[in-house]
C-alpha cells in the first residue's frame, strides 16, 4: 500500500517539537542568537537531545531510539521542524556521525560515542573535504601510519559546521596508498586546531580544521573506506533537504501572509495576477522538494532498489528550489525584504550556503546521469 | 511511508505468457503511425480493426476492472499484468476517451451502468467528452452550451472544442448549462448520443499537422431526460470528480514506466555529437540531462504524494493543478532539450531516412503544447492554485459574460 | 557619434520592401506555398532581387549595389522585412555565397556567378557540412586532386537550403592535407545529386546532398581557407538573426493585437497582469534581439574589432529568444494557436530550425567563452 | 550606424599625467571598505576627507561638466580623460546623489543653479533624492507626503525611503503633493535644506550588513516658497526627467568599463575547481559564462539604442523600464553565478582569509536586489511596459488610496 505521508507518532513528534522551539529557539531567539559570540547553546542543546534530536539513528542499548521503524523519516521530521526556526545547532553533523558510528563503527566506538551524543552532551562535526566538496579528490587530510599501529594525521578540512564545539570529530582522510578512511578523532586533542571563518549563514559557524600531527589510535577508524563517506554524504544530503523544506515552507507561509495584508495602488498585493502567479509557482517549487526529500529520506533508510537515484534527485532539486524561493520572497517582499531587521536575508543565507554544502546542485545533478548511465548499459528499465 | 508496490509473486507465469500469445494473435496491423499523447486514428478502418481487437479481448475475459460493473474486484495481480501486457502491445486497449466511466460509477444510475459499461469494454461504444468550449477555455463555469428542457427532452445549443475521438464517437459525455445562471449552479451532465440529428463533429488539424481533436457543433439536438447523469444542476459535481481524476491522469502519464525520459535523454545524447564529441560528454548536456531526471522523478513522487492525500481526504485545491503543470512543462522541457541535443538533425521528420525514431521527438514537441494549454490551461490551473490554494483574492470579471461575443 | 539607428535611405529601403512581399509575398502567400511541391518561385525571387535583394554584397560592376555604405547593415533591413513573412526564398544562402565570393573569390569567379545572383536569374546553395553544425570537424566532403590540376569531390552535405533550385554550391570540402577549401561547383553537374527532406521548417526545402566523384576545376576554389567558411557563418548568423528578429516581431504584434481583443472570462486576457508580465518580458526579449542583430551587423560589416564578440552574442542569443518568444506566443494564443490552420505554428518551425542552423546556441556561447579566454590570456580589457 | 567613439588623439598625455598625479597625491585613504553598488561610507571622519578631495580637485580646475554652470563645454578629450581617471582612481568623486543636477539644469532658476552647482562641484554640498515612499514604492503618482503652502513657506510632513546619503547630506530633493487631488497633477519638486527642523534622518541596515539607504521624515518642516523647482504642481515633468536619467544610469551601471563581466567570470572560472579540475573546462560552466557575456553585451548595445532612440526622440516609455529590467536581472543572475562558481568557498566572506576579492562577489550578490527592487521595482516596471508601452489594459486600483493604512 502506498503511503507517502507521515505517521501519528511522527505528527505526534512535529507537534512536539514544533511547541518546544515556539518557546526556546524560535526564529526570533535564532536572531538574537547571530550577535552572540557563539550561537550554540549547550543547555537547549540538551534539552532537543532529551527529544530525540540525535537519537533516532542510534541503537536503543546506546541510549538512542527512533520513534517508528523508519528512523530517518523521523530524522526527517524534526529536520523540517528545526529548518522553519533556521536552527542554529549542529543538527545534521550530529546525526551524520552518529549514522556513521552506528553503521560503519566498532562496539567500541559505539560505546564511547553515541550515548554522549544521544544524550547532547556531546556534540560532533564532520571533516568532509578541504574544499567542502564531497569530491573524493577533495580530501586534504592525510593519515600516516604513526609506529604504535595509529595513525598521524596531517591536512585541513574546511566549512566544518560546528567544529570548535565538537567533542568528537569525523574525519575523512587519504592513507598513503589513496584509500580513503574516516576517523573519529576526540577533541581538543594534540595538533588539532578550528578557526571559524566569517560567514555568509550567519545563523550557523563554521570552521577551517587543522590537523598537525595530531595522532589517533587504529580502534578510532571506521569501516567501509569509500562506502561509509558516500554514506554520510547521503544521509547529511537528506537532512539538509528536510530542513530546506522546512525553512522554504516558513518562509513561503510568511511571504503569502504579507502579500494578503500589504497594500499598494490601494489594492493587496496578493491580488495583482502577476503575484498570485509568482506564489502558484513557488508552491509548486516547495511541494516539488517536499516530494523529493520525504522520498529520498524514504528510499536511504529502507535501503530501496533506487535509494542512491533518489538522494541525487534530492540533492538536484531541493536547495536550488529553496534559493529561489528565497529570492522570490525578497523581491515579493520589496524595500522592507532588504533590511537587515527582515527575517528573508537570512533564509537566502542559508539556502546559499546549503546549496553549496554536502555537494551542490551540479554535482548531484552529475552523479544522477551517471547512475542513469550506469542503468543504460546494463539495460535496466524501471518495467515491471 | 511506504511506496513498495508488493511483486508478482510466482505462479503468474502462465496468465503472461497465454495473454502475450493472445495479444500476438489479436493485435491488428495498423495504417495509422502512432505517436506519443492521446493520439486518435485517423482512418475508419483503423477504428473498425481496433474494435475487432477490444473485443477479441473482452471475450476472452480479459477485462480491466474499471470498464467493469461487477463489484466484485479481479485478482489485482493479474490486473497488473493485463495493464503491462496491454501497454506494451502498442496499440490502445481503449477506444475513446474513458472519463465518463468515473462519473457514471458515482452519479449514473444502475441500468445507465448496465447499458454503457459492457459495451464500453467490448470496444463497442466509443465515448467522447465534451467540456471545453471556444470562449470558456477551461473555465468550466462560464459554459455557454444550453440544455433547455421540452417536455420529456432537452434541446442542446452549442459548441465544445478540444474533444479527442469525437470523429469516432458513439456517445458524448456533455456539460451544459440547463439553467440561465451564471457560475457553477445550473450545470447538468449528459450521455448524448452523437449520431443524433444536429451533432456536426468538425476533426481539426493541429499543428503537429495530425488530427486528434475535434470541434463540435449543436444545432438543436434533442436528448432524453433519461440520459443526465446524477441529477440535473449537479453537472459541476459530476464533472469535478472526472476532470480531478483526469488531472492526476495527466500528471501521471510519461513518468515511470519502460520510458523513463532520463534514460531516453541520456541514450539520444550517447547517439549525439557535439563539437566532434559524444554530446553525453558534454557538461552542459549533462547538468541538462540531471536537472530534467530528477524533475521527472520527482514527478512519480508527486503523484505519490497525492495518492497517499486522497486516501486520506487530504487533497487540496491546489494538488491537481500542481501535477498538471508539473508534467506539462516538464514534457515540453523534455522535448526542447531532446530537440537542441539532434541539433540540425531535428530537422528531419517523420518519413524522413535522417530523421531520428521517424520523428517521434519533433512530434513530441509540437504536441506538448496541447498539454500545456487543453485540460485546463496552466494558466487557469494557476490561478486555481493560488485563489482556492492559497486563498488570495480572486480575479475580478468583467461586466458580465453575456457581454462579450464568443469567439474561437 | 553614436547611431545606432537605420539611415533614411534604410528606411525607404524597409517601406518598399514591405510594400512588395505584402502584394507579393505576405505571409498568407508563404502559407500557401507549403502545400505547393516547391516553395521557391523563380519569377517573384527575380522581381525581389530587382528590389536589391542579393545586390548588397556585391559591387556594382557584377551588378550589384548597396543602398548605403554599410551594404551588410542594407541587409539587415531586408532581413527583417523578409522574416516577418516567412518568406520561403534561399535569402540567406545567396548572399552567404554572394559575401563569398566577393571577398575569396577570383575575378573570374566573381564575373561568372555574382551578376546572375544580382539579377536573381541565379540562386545559390551553401553545402557547408554533413551534420549541418559549423564545427569544422564536421565537414563530410573530401576533395582529392584530379589529375588536370582540378579536384575530385566525394561525400555528403546535410541540411542544405534550397539545394534542388540552386544553379551554384558552395562547398566547404577537406583536402588529404587536412585543409579546407571552399569550392564553388555549378549544378547539375555530374555525380552531384540532392534529396529533399521531409522538413520541421515547412516553409522551406532544406536537402541532403551527395558528391560522388564530382570533378570542379582548381579555378572554382575560393582563397581563405578557414576564413572563408569562418566569415561565411559569420554573414549566415548575422543574416538569419535579423531574420528572426522580423519574425518574432510580427508574432508578438500579432500576439499582443489578439489579447487585446480576446475575451474570456468577461475580461480581454491582456488586461490580466500575469499576462501583461510575460508580453512585458517577451518585449524585453524582442529588444534584446534586435540590439544584438544590429549591433553583429554593424560590427561584422564595418569589420570592428569585436566583430567575432559581436557575431558570437548574435548567435548566442537571438534564435533562443525567437523560439522562446514563439513558445510563450503559442501558449498565450491558448487553443486556437495549437490549430495547423493558425501561423504560430509556421512561426515555431522556422524558430525551432533557426535554433539549430550555422551553429545552434550552445556552440556561439561556447565560441564567446573561447574569446573571452583569448583576452583574458593577452590581458584586454574594454578599458580606454 | 556608427558606436565608434573617436579615440583620444595625441597630444592629451600630459594632460593625463598631471592629473594621475594630482589624485594620487591628493586621493584621501579611507577607513571605509568601498564595494560594489552606490554605497555611502559609514563614518564622518571618511565623508570630510572625500569633500577635502573634491574640493582640491575643483579648485585646481579638474571640472566635470555635468556640474558646470558654464555654458561653453570643456575639451571633450579631456572630459573623457578626467571620467577615465576619477573612475580609476577607485574613490568617489561625486559626493550624494547628482540627479539633482538635471532637475536644475532644465527647471531650475539662475539664482538656483549660481547657488548649488559650484557648492555641488567643490564637494560642499552633499545631496540626497527623497522621491520613494513606504506606500507609494515607486509609484510616484501615490506620494502621500504633503506640502502645504503657509505664507511664503510650505510645511511639509511625511516619509522617505530608499534615500542614499541622506545621513550626509546637506540638501534634498524632495517631490512632495502641494495639492490634495490624486495622480500626478499636484506633485511638486523642493530643495530641503536637510538641517532645518523636523527632518529626522534614519539609516536603515540591509540585508548587505551595511548601511547605504535611509529612511527621512518630515515633522512641519518649512521650506521657503523661493526652494521649489519650476513651478508648483509640475513636480511631476521635473522628475520625470530626472527619474528616466537614472533609470537609463542604472541601466548601464556594470556594463562595459575595466571589468567585463564575461572576462571577470572566465578569471574566476579559471581560479575555481569543480569535481577536481579547473572549473572552465566544464562545458555547463562555460555555456552559463557564454550566455551571461552575450547579456552583458546586450546590455551595452540596449543602451546605444536607447542613447540613439533618445536623440531622435524616439523614446518610448518602454525603453527605460527594459533597460532596468535587463541590468538588475542580469547582474543579480551574474552573481548567483559566481557564488555557484566559488561552490562552498562562497561561504567565506570579507574579513575572512579564505575569501575570494574579500567576499565582493557574496556582497554583490545581497545588493543586487537593490537594483531589483529600488527606482521602481521591476514589477512597476513590466507594469509600465505592458501599459505604457504596449498599451494593454491598466489595472484597476483599489478603491482610493486614503482607504488604505500607511506601513512600511
Amino acid at each position: 500500500a502506498v503511503d507517502f505521508g507521515f505517521g501519528e507518532d511522527q505528527e505526534l513528534l512535529r507537534a512536539a517539537t514544533r511547541r518546544f522551539l515556539a518557546e526556546h529557539q524560535s526564529l526570533a531567539d535564532t536572531r538574537r542568537s547571530i550577535e552572540a559570540p557563539d550561537v550554540f547553546d549547550a543547555d537547549l542543546w540538551r534539552q532537543g537531545a532529551a527529544l530525540g534530536w540525535t537519537a533516532m539513528l542510534i541503537p536503543t542499548e546506546r541510549g538512542g531510539g527512533s520513534i517508528t521503524e523508519q528512523p530517518l523519516v523521523d530524522l526527517v521530521v524534526l529536520a523540517e521542524e528545526l529548518g522553519r526556526t533556521l536552527h542554529p545547532g549542529p543538527f545534521v553533523p550530529c546525526n551524520v556521525v552518529a549514522g556513521a558510528v552506528a553503521r560503519f563503527g566498532t562496539e567500541a566506538q559505539a560505546a564511547e560515542s553515541l550515548p554522549r551524543l544521544a544524550s547532547g552532551e556531546a556534540t560532533a562535526a564532520w571533516c568532509l573535504s578541504g574544499d567542502g566538496s564531497p569530491e573524493p579528490s577533495s580530501v586534504e587530510v592525510r593519515a600516516v601510519p604513526a609506529g604504535d599501529g595509529g595513525w598521524r594525521l596531517d591536512g585541513v578540512a574546511r566549512y566544518v559546521q560546528a567544529a570548535e564545539n565538537a567533542s568528537v570529530l569525523l574525519v575523512v582522510a587519504n592513507d598513503p596508498d589513496g584509500a580513503v578512511t574516516s576517523f573519529l578523532v576526540p577533541s581538543p586533542s594534540p595538533g588539532l586546531s578550528a578557526r571559524t571563518l566569517s560567514g555568509l549563514d550567519v545563523t550557523r559557524r563554521f570552521a577551517e580544521v587543522r590537523f598537525e600531527g595530531v595522532t589517533v589510535q587504529s580502534a578510532h577508524s571506521l569501516s567501509g573506506g569509500q562506502d561509509a563517506v558516500d554514506y554520510c554524504v547521503a544521509l547529511a544530503t537528506v537532512l539538509q533537504s528536510a530542513e530546506s523544506v522546512g525553512a522554504a515552507d516558513v518562509l513561503f507561509e510568511a511571504t503569502v501572509d504579507y502579500l494578503k495584508q500589504r497594500v499598494q495602488f490601494g489594492r493587496t498585493i496578493g491580488s495583482f495576477q502577476a503575484i498570485k502567479h509568482r506564489l502558484a509557482n513557488l508552491l509548486l517549487r516547495l511541494e516539488a522538494m517536499r516530494a523529493a526529500a520525504h522520498y529520498a529520506a524514504l528510499a536511504l533508510g529502507d535501503d530501496l532498489d533506487d535509494a542512491a537515484e533518489a538522494v541525487a534527485t534530492a540533492g538536484a532539486y531541493v536547495d536550488d528550489a529553496f534559493a529561489f524561493i528565497c529570492g522570490e520572497a525578497l523581491q515579493l517582499h520589496g524595500g522592507i525584504g532588504f533590511t537587515w531587521e527582515h527575517d528573508v536575508h537570512l533564509f537566502t543565507r542559508r539556502a546559499k550556503v546549503n546549496q553549496v554544502l554536502y555537494g551542490d546542485g551540479a554535482w548531484h545533478r552529475e552523479r544522477l546521469v551517471q547512475l542513469l548511465e550506469d542503468a543504460v548499459a546494463i539495460g535496466t528499465g524501471t518495467e515491471g | 511511508m511506504d511506496v513498495i508496490v508488493p511483486p508478482i509473486p510466482d505462479g503468474y507465469d502462465d496468465y503472461r505468457t497465454t495473454l502475450r500469445s493472445f495479444i500476438a494473435a489479436h493485435k491488428p496491423v495498423l495504417t495509422w503511425k502512432q505517436r506519443t499523447g492521446v493520439r486518435v486514428p485517423d482512418r475508419a478502418d483503423d477504428v473498425e480493426l481496433l474494435r475487432g481487437y477490444v473485443r477479441a479481448l473482452d471475450e476472452a475475459g480479459y477485462r480491466l476492472d474499471r470498464f467493469s460493473v461487477a463489484t466484485v474486484r479481479s485478482d489485482p495481480y493479474e490486473q497488473r499484468i493485463l495493464e503491462q501486457e496491454l501497454g506494451a502491445a502498442g496499440v490502445p486497449h481503449v477506444l475513446g476517451n474513458p472519463l465518463v466511466a468515473g462519473a457514471l460509477k458515482h452519479f449514473g444510475t444502475d441500468e445507465q451502468r448496465a447499458t454503457y459499461f459492457p459495451a464500453m469494454a467490448r470496444g463497442e461504444h466509443i465515448w467522447t467528452q465534451l467540456f471545453s468550449e471556444p470562449d470558456a477555455g477551461s473555465d468550466l463555469t462560464s459554459l455557454r452550451t444550453r440544455a433547455t428542457r421540452v417536455g420529456d427532452e432537452y434541446a442542446v445549443v452549442g459548441q465544445k472544442v478540444w474533444s479527442t475521438w469525437a470523429q469516432w464517437a458513439d456517445f458524448g459525455y456533455l456539460l451544459a448549462r440547463t439553467e440561465p445562471v451564471e457560475g457553477a449552479g445550473g450545470i447538468t451532465a449528459f450521455i448524448l448520443d452523437m449520431h443524433s440529428p444536429g451533432v456536426d463533429v468538425r476533426p481539426l488539424r493541429e499543428m503537429t499537422g495530425t488530427t486528434d481533436f475535434n470541434e463540435v457543433f449543436f444545432d438543436e439536438v434533442r436528448i432524453p431526460a433519461a440520459n443526465v447523469i446524477g441529477a440535473p444542476g449537479e453537472g459541476w459535481r459530476v464533472a469535478g470528480a472526472s476532470l480531478a481524476e483526469e488531472r492526476t491522469g495527466v500528471g501521471g502519464a510519461g513518468g515511470g514506466g519502460g520510458n523513463d525520459p532520463g534514460q531516453r535523454l541520456v541514450r539520444l545524447a550517447q547517439r549525439s555529437r557535439r563539437r566532434g564529441r559524444p554530446a553525453i560528454d558534454d557538461g552542459a548536456v549533462r547538468q541538462q540531462i540531471g536537472d530534467l531526471a530528477a524533475r521527472s522523478r520527482i514527478q512519480r513522487h508527486l503523484g505519490q504524494r497525492m495518492a497517499t492525500k486522497a486516501v486520506k481526504g487530504q487533497i487540496t485545491p491546489a494538488d491537481a493543478p500542481i501535477a498538471k503543470i508539473w508534467f506539462s512543462e516538464l514534457n515540453l522541457e523534455t522535448t526542447e532539450a531532446a530537440l537542441a541535443l539532434l541539433g540540425p538533425r531535428s530537422m528531419a521528420v517523420e518519413g524522413d531516412e535522417l530523421a531520428e525514431e521517424d520523428g517521434r521527438w519533433q512530434d513530441a514537441f509540437l504536441y506538448a503544447r496541447a498539454w500545456t494549454i487543453a485540460g485546463g490551461s496552466n494558466e487557469i490551473m494557476r490561478n486555481l492554485i493560488a485563489e482556492r490554494g492559497l486563498g488570495l483574492p480572486r480575479e475580478p470579471r468583467g461586466p458580465s459574460p453575456s457581454a462579450s461575443q464568443p469567439q474561437s
